[in-house]
């Protein structure tokens, strides 16, 4: 099937998907047990009258029967008004806009270092199997794997901003500073960045790996090496060449772990992201801010997918593509 | 050459939602940006702010009258009028404002302006610490009128009177705010403020370590591990902050006052101190802290655990030990739950320490940890770990907590305790305005409540915060249980000076 | 014809691996036996009271009586430790075991019946994929009410989706070897193809999937456990533990953290290194690989 | 009609079509050769008649029961009276499976009975040697591997099979072996052969009827005289 | 003539688990610049496994002693592959790199070797593969095109020495021809050819040489005219008296099993020529290994 037909296809079926996702979290949201009232009072809910709680919801209308609420949200939707967050207490629009890009930028950076690292280790790892290269990633892998991401970020803020003091240990521009600029951003970005990168780089490193160290053994690498080409080329162009598919279809699945790492090493870096709104927004039933969160996860997760997708042929032609 | 000095750095764990005092920002007072028609001092004591004087009450107690300062402007430039004072107020009233401050003001009947710099507010019926409700900050009406409070942007970028303006606001990082140079109180002494919002406790000690803050609000033994390295003070500030278990009357075994009796003299509040909160806390007996005035001093008890005494009280009326030694009294067995909330590790640890006590007394008590949503339907019958205390007056908090009038209420009287004795108690306290009155009236409630025991009072907290030792003008005051960007060590802040 | 004879089955004989020279596997199996062995016999020999404390000797290091020192409630943080693996190994293992089947059948229909079953199935991926794992969680939980059933449930139901890729992945690209083909010739049904063909060929990938959702579902119990939505936070769980040791990281109580962590930490690395060598056994091309 | 046919049938890969209207008939007992220049589309064809490929038009019918579908859509009954060997026994062989496994696969597919039994006589029949039967393909050559395809090819006994070059692996001496067993099972069961080989010495000898492929390019099917290999 | 490629005393053994296959022994060979030598023999005899000895890439599992020299140069192998030795190997299907098209995977060839990968097509056309196959991916290609493409990225770096395994498997008649002139065009140019195959009329055709192989060992290795009209070792005769056009009767008996290899003889369980003497191994004389070769059993 075309490539074309498959992208059509795939927005096509990104519209029902867009509505159960969107669905799907309003119904989970009802499911929740938390009170958004009581979540927006804070402290504040203990000392609050029951009626004043009961105001608030019947401000927000969040008493309302879930259609009800869901088409509120769907109708303006179309309007284009993504609502007003009862967290944030700002329009879903700004949290999104004020705060997506850097999500965007950390998980993006990261997931860039992650797939290179890892494809360059992994194959390397492979290569070398059963050495000590081999045999040290893999256990730093698994062990990372097992680490609390706490700890990975207390260890390098401890070592590289406390000891060494090469970089910042925490904030989005220097504390003293007055503006953003790219410079001091990048500065203080690299250590989050780099701790987010080492504490998702496990699965896809094991992965690469493993799949390298199989196709290493197939006839086809032996050929290759037959023709005389050099280690290099035999290695990335050939072993790696036919291992990649199991590392893009990671890529696809592994974007909500990694904006799940993001949280963690937002609110340990004091980033305003978007990871630290969602948990809030979470507790908070905050239905406009998850509903657009969601629509944002939704449309990045299916266009990640159709990518790796496409990718897949042209990884592995022997895949038809389906979808 | 910067004669107003430079920035100050401070950090904080917790950020607040918005910046508007309407809406719930620093409704205390000590907001560094706005002014309420009264502030606090050191001593907590009343002074005035955008008032001229402390305000008029009437003889019936029910009409207050603020004469307004003069000459005072908001950020943006507009004068400060009694118009301001009656937009927000009234504002606050508004049921379409989401506010929860509306049921602290449930005695406000309404607020005018007879004139441009008097406001008058008129009671229900008569409150004594009604001035106490006045630090409320004041917001512009020109800014704010015809809007939906809600949704302003105010909220995110506000005009106050106070001594700082907002300069930006990163949500989820940091807050910058520049001096006010007309501030009515004079010039602050540093240019720039920067808040920055650190969630995690060791993070904001490790970067507090690396120099990037000036003062910063730490975990107790957190900030004595800063306070080893020279270049820092720690100081240790009380609060009214207490934590208890509140003994449901629904229940058998806590409904038995012997068992809470037992359970009040049993419980080792030094050791809680000590080892849940790293010493920075004080065993707490009542509701009021003993920094208050209408503290009661001889509402009190021993800070160790009296076990024998405990014990003695079990045995006296019956609760015999069983089998496995567990008490037991006319087939009822004593036992009963603790709950508390999962999200707070403090209440866990604390729910924790009076299980162990308690099986020191033959009590056998199962800690739950819940989400408030399973909490609340069996608050009516299981104990549970509860915290809450303001250093302003008695009445706030305890006459909602201990009124049988709220008796199963929200989060009010959960323990559904009821006693005619602290009604009155708790309502003389309120009905009446000679301080001396009150004092007695808060006797009688705090001796009434040792008494009864509906709580278990365990501890006072203390916050604890580390300063570079170059910092000058550091006044702690007792503080309330909320403390971020206002009413924190740093509630005077335009004051202080960096060496 | 007589001298032919069937060569005997290839038999797994589980302990062989204990044979000299392969020192790192047989460790490892030693460490995973005696964690399990740990786990089951602890709650006889020193039962645990989950809400004990002793707050007159909190925070102490190590020394004999508590090997791995006390935490800030002065309780024996090895003693808790040994109980936290219990409750910890069997949620892990249990909900990446749940994870792997869901994500294994999955994948295995969409990349086995392909067409619409696998356009439909890798959009509900898609889907779950987008919803935070957090709300699911607290809905699974919110309908099964706090246990370690449905801690495990939540886990497990949100945990599948790589597996699935992953599987439907490589089968898609297997089904069109010829082997297949001959397979298919042979007289074998769909069934057989995917369990004896298709499935042997992405199993190592399985496997490594699992053995990497054991540690992550331990993380995902403790922060379940935070919101309440998980064990109550003073249930010894290795996930607990770190949460509340991770408090006195910094003041001097390592200890508190990082036993329950080292112990996850070792038991996961037992764990992949028993898997290794495991498959290793299994792929008999490892032995005979060749050398670059 | 009795036999296996190909009705017309057409195949086409994206834009390029190998087969166009393309039909053939096996009779039982019948070795039929097939020969044409390279690509142009004899492992198709097989693939076709194996019910392994559905042609986009056209049919396959068995004993004149027309066959609708291909791979798991027929039934397995149906399946295993087509034997085929394929033209690469490396690719067509599961690199997992040692070899007995590899023959042994058809017999376990369809439940059958005594399989190790029949693997060994199997084995035995295709020249295999005991020690080879443990070993994964990777270790064994490729006329090794390749009698092992032969051995599974005829697991069930066929009606009908296919060999797609299914000599050319094989030394001089293994290649007469194996016509011998396969002739052999055509005396005995009646199965009808289509032989793919470009060895003129091989078809010669071997098939009852030559069909050059394209069928429409080339003369039409030629009947050899053969020499008597009975 | 010079050596291209010496083969000295060379032995490969395969560890299995539980047993050990000889699949090379004590085989020594010269290879002349400008000589096509045919490899014939059984299938499973070690021929594949000579070929990839000599190219050094056997697996983990096998041990090879003794020397491979190519040349009066004493490099590394791996530093020789492709350029100055090549491998067409036997199964193309799978040593193919599956997600590559042919034209990637022969231009990287030529790239590699320092020759413009623009000669693409021109490669190609000389191994008879239509230039505009080189765009499909191996599992698109018939067998013969995937041999013929085999065929191209071997010669790509114009080797020096060619090893050929089964180059003309699975092609046509015309084909066949292509590949064997291309072979021996090649040996004109200088190039020596080792042509393994089972294509005995083939190897008649184009060898110079021929080499037998039974069991692990070369068994009998003389000029090519000479062998095709008298062989001397009995296996040989039985070999080329199974052709098709000839008995078209296998060799009777079982082929023997190399993890188990008598003390002498391999081929004498199945010889009709065997007596006592064949319990001990004979030496090569007169280019064959046997007791009793049959130009003297037959001889007047
Ligand atoms: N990796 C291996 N491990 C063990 N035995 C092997 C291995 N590779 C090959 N063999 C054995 O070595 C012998 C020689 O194999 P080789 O592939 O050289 O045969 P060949 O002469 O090329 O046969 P064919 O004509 O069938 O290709 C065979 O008996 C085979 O079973
Ligand atoms: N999966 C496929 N996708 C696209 N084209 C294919 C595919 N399989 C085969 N072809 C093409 O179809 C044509 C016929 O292939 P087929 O394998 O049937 O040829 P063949 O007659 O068996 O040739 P040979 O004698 O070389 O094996 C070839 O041109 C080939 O490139
Ligand atoms: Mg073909
Ligand atoms: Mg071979």
């Amino acid at each position: 099937m075309s490539a074309r037909r498959t992208v059509g296809r795939r927005l096509l079926v990104a519209v029902p998907v867009l509505a159960a996702t969107s669905m799907g979290m309003f119904a989970l949201g009802a499911a929740s047990p938390y009170d958004p009232a009581e979540q927006y009072a804070g402290a504040a809910a203990f000392t609050a009258t029951d009626e004043n709680l009961a105001q608030l919801r019947a401000n927000w209308g969040v008493d309302d029967p879930l259609p009800v609420q869901y088409w509120r949200w769907i109708t303006n939707l179309v309007q284009g008004d993504l609502g007003w967050s009862i967290t944030r207490h700002e329009p879903v629009t700004s949290v999104i806009a004020a705060r997506a890009g850097w999500t965007l930028l950390l998980v993006g950076a990261a997931l860039a270092l992650v797939l290179v690292a890892s494809l360059l280790l992994g194959t390397v790892a492979a290569y070398r199997r059963g050495g000590w290269l081999d045999r040290g990633l893999r256990a730093a892998a698994y062990a990372v794997e097992a680490m609390p991401v706490f700890w990975l970020a207390l260890a390098a803020i401890t070592v590289f901003a406390l000891v060494l003091g090469w970089f910042p240990a925490g904030g989005l521009t220097d504390i003293a500073a007055d503006g953003v600029h790219a410079g001091d951003v990048a500065h203080h970005l690299i250590l989050p960045i780099t701790v987010l990168a080492v504490s998702q780089a496990p699965w896809f490193l094991l992965f690469v790996r493993d799949s390298v160290a199989d196709s290493l053994r197939d006839d086809h690498v032996l050929a290759a090496r037959g023709r005389g080409l050099p280690g290099r080329t035999v290695l990335f162009g050939h072993a790696l060449r036919t291992a990649l598919l199991p590392f893009l279809t990671l890529i696809g699945t592994h974007l909500p772990e990694l904006v799940g790492g993001a949280v963690l090493v937002e609110t340990v870096f004091s980033l305003p992201g978007l990871g630290a709104v969602t948990v809030q927004a979470a507790l908070g039933s905050d239905f406009p801010l998850l509903a657009a969160i969601t629509l944002v996860t939704t449309a990045v997760v299916l266009t990640a997918n159709l990518l790796t997708d496409l990718a897949y042929t042209a990884a592995d032609p022997r895949v038809r593509l389906d979808g | 050459q910067d004669s107003n000095g430079g920035t100050i750095v401070v950090a904080t764990a917790g950020e607040p939602d918005t910046l508007n005092p309407v809406l719930n920002y620093g409704v205390d007072g000590a907001s560094l940006i706005f002014d309420g028609l009264v502030a606090r001092d050191g001593r907590n004591e009343l002074t005035p702010a955008l008032a001229a004087a402390l305000p008029d009450v009437s003889a019936d107690g029910r009409t207050v009258t603020v004469k307004l300062r003069d000459g005072v402007v908001f950020h943006d430039g507009t004068p400060f009028t009694s118009a301001d004072v009656v937009f927000t107020y009234r504002a606050v009233l508004d049921p379409k404002v989401d506010s929860t401050l509306r049921s602290d003001l449930d005695m406000l009947d309404a607020v005018e302006a007879p004139d441009a710099s008097t406001v008058v507010f008129r009671l229900r019926y008569a409150y004594a610490p009604f001035l106490q409700r006045l630090t409320l900050g004041i917001v512009p009406a020109t800014a704010l009128q015809g809007q939906d409070i809600n949704k302003s942007g105010f909220n995110r970028k506000p005009i106050g009177t106070g001594p700082y303006q907002v300069e930006s606001w990163t949500a989820g990082d940091r807050l910058v705010l520049t001096a006010n140079d007309r501030y009515f109180a004079g010039k602050p002494a540093n240019r720039r403020v920067v808040v920055a919002f650190v969630a995690d406790d060791n993070i904001r000690a490790q970067r507090t370590r690396a120099g990037e803050f000036d003062a910063a609000e730490l975990a107790p033994k957190l900030a004595a591990g800063l306070g080893t390295v020279t270049g820092f003070t720690v100081h240790k500030v009380p609060t009214a902050d207490y934590r208890g278990v509140m003994l449901p009357f629904g229940n058998p075994v806590t409904g038995d006052l012997a068992v809470r009796k037992a359970l009040n003299t049993g419980v080792d509040r030094k050791a809680m101190v000590d080892g849940v909160l790293g010493g920075a806390g004080e065993p707490a007996y009542s509701p009021i802290p003993p920094t208050s005035a209408f503290a009661d001093a001889t509402v009190t008890g021993k800070p160790g655990a009296d076990t024998a005494t405990a014990t003695g009280l079990l045995d006296a009326v019956g609760w015999v030990p069983g089998a496995d030694g567990i008490r037991v009294k006319g087939g009822q067995k004593a036992a009963f739950t603790i709950m508390y909330p999962a999200s707070d590790s403090l209440r866990k640890e604390l729910a924790l320490a009076v299980t162990a006590d308690a099986k020191k007394l033959g009590i056998q008590v199962t800690p739950e940890g819940l989400t408030w949503d399973a909490i609340t339907p069996r608050m009516k019958t299981d104990a549970l770990v509860m915290g809450w205390g303001s250093p302003y007056d008695p009445d706030f908090v305890s006459y909602k907590l201990f009124g049988s009038k709220f008796a199963g209420e929200g989060y009010f009287n959960l323990g559904l305790y009821k006693s005619a004795e602290t009604d009155k108690a708790l309502q003389d306290g309120r009905d009446q305005a000679d301080p001396a009155k009150r004092k007695d009236a808060y006797s009688r409630f705090q001796r009434q409540l040792a008494a009864d025991v509906p709580w278990v009072f365990l501890t006072y907290l203390q916050h604890t915060y580390v300063v570079r030792s170059t910092v000058k003008g550091v006044q702690p005051r007792v503080e309330a249980h909320e403390h971020d960007v206002a009413n924190s060590l740093w509630w005077n802040l335009h004051t202080w000076t960096k060496g | 014809m007589a001298e032919l004879t069937m060569p005997r089955k290839r038999r797994l004989r589980p302990l062989s691996w204990l044979r000299p020279g392969t020192r790192g596997a047989a460790l490892a199996a030693v460490v995973l036996a005696t964690a399990i062995l740990a786990c089951l016999l602890v709650p006889l020999l020193w039962p645990l009271d989950q809400s004990a404390v002793a707050l007159d000797r909190i925070n102490q290091p190590p020394t004999w009586t508590h090997p791995a020192g006390t935490d800030d409630l002065g309780r024996d943080v090895a003693h808790r430790t040994l109980y936290g693996l219990r409750v910890s190994l069997l949620i892990g293992a249990v909900a990446a075991l749940v994870a792997t089947l869901i994500g294994g059948a999955v994948g295995a229909v969409a990349g086995t019946v392909g067409g619409w079953t696998d356009r439909i199935l890798m959009r509900i991926v898609d889907t779950v994929a987008a919803l935070p794992h957090l709300l699911l969680g607290i809905f699974i939980v919110a309908m099964l009410r706090p246990s370690l059933g449905a801690v495990i449930l939540s886990i497990g139901l949100t945990h599948w989706l790589s597996t699935a890729r992953i599987v439907r992945a490589e089968l898609l690209s297997l089904r069109t070897r010829p082997f297949i083909d001959a397979a298919i010739s042979g007289g074998a049904s769909r069934v057989r193809v995917l369990t004896r063909h298709l499935l042997p060929h992405v199993l190592p990938r399985m496997a490594l999937a699992t053995t990497l959702m054991v540690p992550h579902a331990v993380w995902h119990e403790t922060a379940l456990s935070f919101l309440g939505l998980g064990l109550p936070p003073h249930l010894a769980s290795l996930g607990n533990m770190i949460n509340d040791g991770q408090r006195s990281l910094l003041t001097g109580a390592w200890w508190a953290s990082l036993t329950p962590g080292l112990a996850i930490v070792v038991v996961t690395l037992a764990i992949a290194a028993v898997a290794a060598h495991w498959r290793d056994r299994l792929d008999p091309r490892v032995r005979a690989e060749l050398q670059l | 009609m009795n036999g296996l046919a190909a009705h017309e049938v057409t195949v086409a890969y994206g834009r390029q079509t190998v087969l166009d209207r393309a039909s053939i008939h096996i009779g039982p007992g019948e070795t039929v050769g097939l020969r044409g220049p390279s690509g142009c589309g004899k492992s198709t064809l097989v693939r076709v008649l194996a019910l392994l490929h559905r042609p986009d038009d056209g049919h396959v019918s068995i004993d004149g029961n027309p066959v609708t579908g291909a791979r798991y859509r027929v039934a397995a009954a149906v399946r295993t009276r087509i034997g085929v060997l394929f033209q690469s026994p490396r690719s067509a062989a599961d690199p997992r499976l040692s070899l007995a496994d590899i023959i042994a696969e058809p017999l376990r597919a369809t439940k059958a009975e005594r399989i190790q039994d029949r693997v060994v006589e199997l084995a035995y029949t295709a020249g295999l040697t005991t020690d080879l039967l443990r070993r994964q393909p990777h270790a064994v050559s490729d006329g090794q591997l390749q009698r092992a395809c032969l051995a599974r090819a005829l697991a069930h006994r066929p009606d009908y099979l296919l060999c797609d070059e299914a000599t050319t692996m094989l030394d001089a001496s293994t290649q007469a072996h194996v016509a011998a067993v396969i002739t052999d099972h055509q005396h005995r069961h009646g199965t009808g052969v289509l032989l793919i080989t470009h060895d003129p010495a091989l078809m010669h000898r071997w098939a009852h009827r030559v069909i050059d492929w394209p069928p429409d390019q080339a003369a039409p099917a030629t009947a050899v005289e053969h020499a008597d290999h009975h | 003539m010079t050596a291209a490629l010496t083969i000295d005393g060379l032995n490969v053994r395969f560890r299995l688990r539980d047993a050990t296959v000889h699949a090379v022994t004590d085989l020594s060979l010269t290879l002349h610049r400008g000589e096509l030598l045919a490899v014939v023999g059984e299938s499973g005899c070690g021929k594949s496994v000579l070929a990839h000895a000599v190219l050094d890439l056997l697996p983990a599992n096998a041990a090879t002693t003794g020397t491979v020299q190519f040349g009066a140069g004493s490099r590394p192998v791996r530093e020789l592959r492709g350029r100055h030795i090549g491998l067409i190997p036997q199964s193309p299907a799978t040593a193919l790199t599956p997600v590559r098209t042919g034209r990637s995977l022969l231009a990287e060839t030529l790239r590699v070797h320092g020759r413009a990968t623009t000669d693409a097509d021109t490669v190609a056309a000389e191994a008879g593969l239509d230039p505009a196959d080189l765009d499909r991916y191996p599992f698109q290609l018939s067998g013969g095109m995937a041999q013929r493409l085999a065929t191209a990225l071997a010669i790509a770096p114009d080797p020096a020495v060619l090893l050929a395994d089964e180059p003309t498997a699975g092609l046509d008649r015309p084909l066949v021809d292509h590949t064997l002139d291309l072979l021996r065009r090649r040996c004109a140019a200088g190039t020596a050819v080792m042509l393994i195959t089972h294509d005995l009329t083939a190897a008649q055709r184009v060898a110079d040489t021929v080499a037998v192989m039974y069991a692990s060992r070369i068994v009998e290795h003389r000029p090519a005219d000479e062998f095709f009209t008298a062989p001397h070792h009995p296996y040989a005769a039985a070999l080329l008296d199974s052709l098709p056009d000839r008995a078209f009767q296998p060799i009777p008996g079982h082929p023997p099993m190399l993890t188990d290899l008598p003390a002498g003889c391999a081929f004498a369980p199945r010889c009709p020529h065997a007596s006592p003497d064949c319990a001990a191994q004979p030496a090569i004389s007169d280019g064959a290994a046997c007791h009793h070769p049959l130009s003297v059993v037959g001889a007047p």
